[in-house]
Formats: structure tokens, C-alpha cells, sequence
């Protein structure tokens, strides 16, 4: 299945862009999708990253499905 | 009537505490949180502020909720800025209306915690010579199921 | 800069604030006391606050320098309206800038205690069928001295 | 001497007036002034009463001098 995946603030800096688009195996966890972005954006190393999926903050064991939206970003600084 | 809001314009305070206030409610407490000159001493020239904005609205929701059902109070408003903000400008306005103003102070200083500690939006700082994403100080939230 | 006022135009809350604000601070707490349209059931048509004006600024600024002595703040402003009051107009407004928020909570919500404690202002509910000076629900001020 | 004594709110409306002169003798106490008010101003009695003395708090014990100015009133009621 194909997943999008969506960079904001120092993530959308690091990617060199604001979204990417991966392939995995259906019902994936977000660890495997993470990774394999991780694989071809070297620059989100050394960031502590948050995700989430379908816009609710998710941790690296859920597991996702065709079409969901996962997001890759930095601890939040707004306010 | 509550509201949690993303905006590019600026923010009037006024206008977000008066449409916190119901009838019979005697307070609002608003807290005003603005664009610095310094940052550990270093100068910033203006910030620029990026939300995941569906998700962003949902979590400012998910706030208004909390705080009412754990506070007694009767409004909540939350206007956040976006985009390129000028020194002295208001980045974020908290207002919150309550009959007695106890619940009202310790609503909005909840509100401004979370809102830091969850509201997917983040700042950068542009200086003379550069520019800097700024990472926040908080613990990220803590997921419920997973 | 502080300051400690008395009025009997409109008050822009956004303008109080804003006075407040040095460079080096990031956020305003502020209390916005308004008329309120029923007091125990009672429905009120308008409110009118009288002062002993002289006293009243010299409290005022007392409150000031006991709350930048005993917080962390940068500044506080104080405003009152005088005269007659319509439904859901401002009566009040008490802003406090502060490094950390925190501080600013803190001091607001001393403030707004202290000065209906002790600065000699006083409010009169207008009904449809009379009017009532209200008396102060706080203890008076210890005198020192004396 | 004589003394100024203001009214405000509750009390300007039992004395139905906004100010009064009392003549007490010199270094009379705050107690001296009141009272002699009051006999004068029926309408005072039953209500709580603080006092100041040229703008400040001032106990019923304090001394007054000559040129004061005094002030009665109720709990105050700002905010």
C-alpha cells in the first residue's frame, strides 16, 4: 500500500521537502514506514521525531492502513 | 461560545476575550503571548509560525474540551497566528470566561501548558545571520490506545 | 511602564496590555472584569462605580510596588472605569507582563483580589425597581501603624 | 479644629450628602469625628464603616490633626 507522509517545521527543513509518498506491506506499522524514510532523508537523523496518524499522535508500534496520513515532526513550539 | 482558530491576520485581544463572556459571567482572563526581541540575549529580527493545521485544530479542540469538563468555567477562545510575525506582535491569545475568576486563572494557565505541550504548530526564529527552527522544551504527549 | 488608572471612557483591553510589554517579555496575563446582567437571579439594567479618586490611585500603586516586590514581573497596568456602566462593558482591567507566564498568573490573580480589598472604589447595580450600593464581600485592609 | 469628613457610595447616600466640617477639639482620635457624624447622620448607624485619614487606612484610634481630611465609608466594592 502506498502511505503519505507529511514533514512540518525542522522536519519539512530537514527533508528538503513537505511530503513524501512510501511503499509498504499492508497493515505496517508507523515504525516501518518512519524507517524507511528515515533511509531516504539522512538529515531527520539526530531529530527526536513524533508522528501521527490520521492527525492524532500515534507511537512507533501502531499499525496503519491504505490511505492514511501519517506525519513526521519535532516536540511542538507554538505559543 | 468556544473557539479554537488558526489565523494569518493579526490578532485583536479585545475581540477574543468579548466573545468568550456570556451573560452571567463576571471574568475573563486572557493571556497574551507575543513575539520577543531577545532570545537568550540573541536578537530575533521576526518569527514565522507553521501549523499541521487539521490536526492543530483538533488538538486546540480536544483542549477546550478538557479544560471544561475539568474546570468550572463557561467559555474557552484560542486564536493562534500563522505565518510571518513581527516583533511585538501577539503570536496567541488563551481567554477564558468563568463565573468565579479562580477557575478562569487556573484554566487559561492550564491551557497555555498544554496548548505548548500538543498543538502541532512550530516556530522558527529568524536572526540577522540565519534561522532556527525552535524544538519544544516539552514532553510530547502521551498516547491514548497506540 | 505601570500604571495605576482611573476613567470613565470605554477600556480597550488590547491597549492596556500592549502598554505593558517590554522587549524582553513573552506573554500578558490580563483580568477583564465586565457588568454582568444578573447578579443572584437579580436582572441589573446598568452599573455605575464611584471613587474616592486620590485614595483610590494611591492604592493602586501600592498593589503596584507590593506585587513587582513580590513577583517576578516586568510590569503591571491598572485600569478602572468610573460612572455608569451599560451590560457587559469592561469595569475593569488589571495586565501583568512577566519573562515566565507563571509569575504573570500569579500577580494577576493577587492583584485582582487585593484591589477589591482594599482601593476605595464602589459599585451601585441599577434595577427596574431601585438601586443597591453593594458592600464589599473582603475583609478591610489592616492599617499600619494606625 | 475643624475637620472634613467625605462620604462615598453607601455612605454619601445615608448622609445625603457628599461631604461634612465636624469641630472636635485639637489631636481629637478618628473615633471623636465618627461618632460626632454619626449622632448628626443617623442613617450611618447599621452600616459597616471604615475610615481614612488624608487617603490612608486609618484605625478609630488614630489622632487627627488639624486641616485632615477624613473620610467614611463601606467595604469597598471595585472590580
Amino acid at each position: 500500500m502506498s502511505v503519505r507522509v507529511l514533514f512540518f517545521g525542522a522536519t519539512a527543513a530537514a527533508a528538503g521537502k513537505r511530503e513524501t509518498y512510501v511503499e509498504v506491506a499492508d497493515s505496517s506499522k508507523v515504525a516501518v514506514v518512519t524507517d524507511l524514510v528515515i533511509k531516504h532523508h539522512p538529515n531527520l537523523e539526530g531529530h527526536k521525531l513524533l508522528f501521527s496518524v490520521n492527525q492524532e499522535y500515534a507511537e512507533q508500534d501502531a499499525s496503519i492502513s491504505d490511505g492514511d496520513e501519517l506525519a513526521i515532526f519535532t516536540a511542538v513550539s507554538g505559543g | 461560545m468556544d473557539f479554537g482558530e488558526l489565523t494569518t491576520d493579526p490578532i485583536d485581544i479585545t475581540s477574543v476575550a468579548r466573545r468568550v463572556v456570556p451573560p452571567e459571567c463576571g471574568a475573563t482572563v486572557t493571556l497574551d503571548g507575543y513575539v520577543r526581541k531577545f532570545t537568550s540575549g540573541r536578537e530575533t529580527l521576526h518569527l514565522f509560525y507553521e501549523a499541521y493545521e487539521p490536526m492543530a485544530l483538533k488538538e486546540m479542540q480536544k483542549l477546550i474540551e478538557q479544560a471544561k469538563n475539568d474546570f468550572e468555567i463557561s467559555n474557552v477562545g484560542i486564536v493562534h497566528r500563522l505565518g510571518k510575525l513581527e516583533i511585538g506582535e501577539t503570536s496567541v491569545v488563551i481567554s477564558v470566561a468563568a463565573p468565579h475568576r479562580k477557575a478562569a486563572f487556573a484554566a487559561c494557565e492550564w491551557l497555555i501548558r498544554e496548548l505548548k505541550r500538543t498543538v502541532p504548530i512550530w516556530k522558527k526564529e529568524v536572526y540577522a545571520d540565519g534561522e532556527v527552527w525552535v524544538d519544544g522544551e516539552s514532553e510530547p504527549p502521551a498516547v491514548a490506545g497506540g
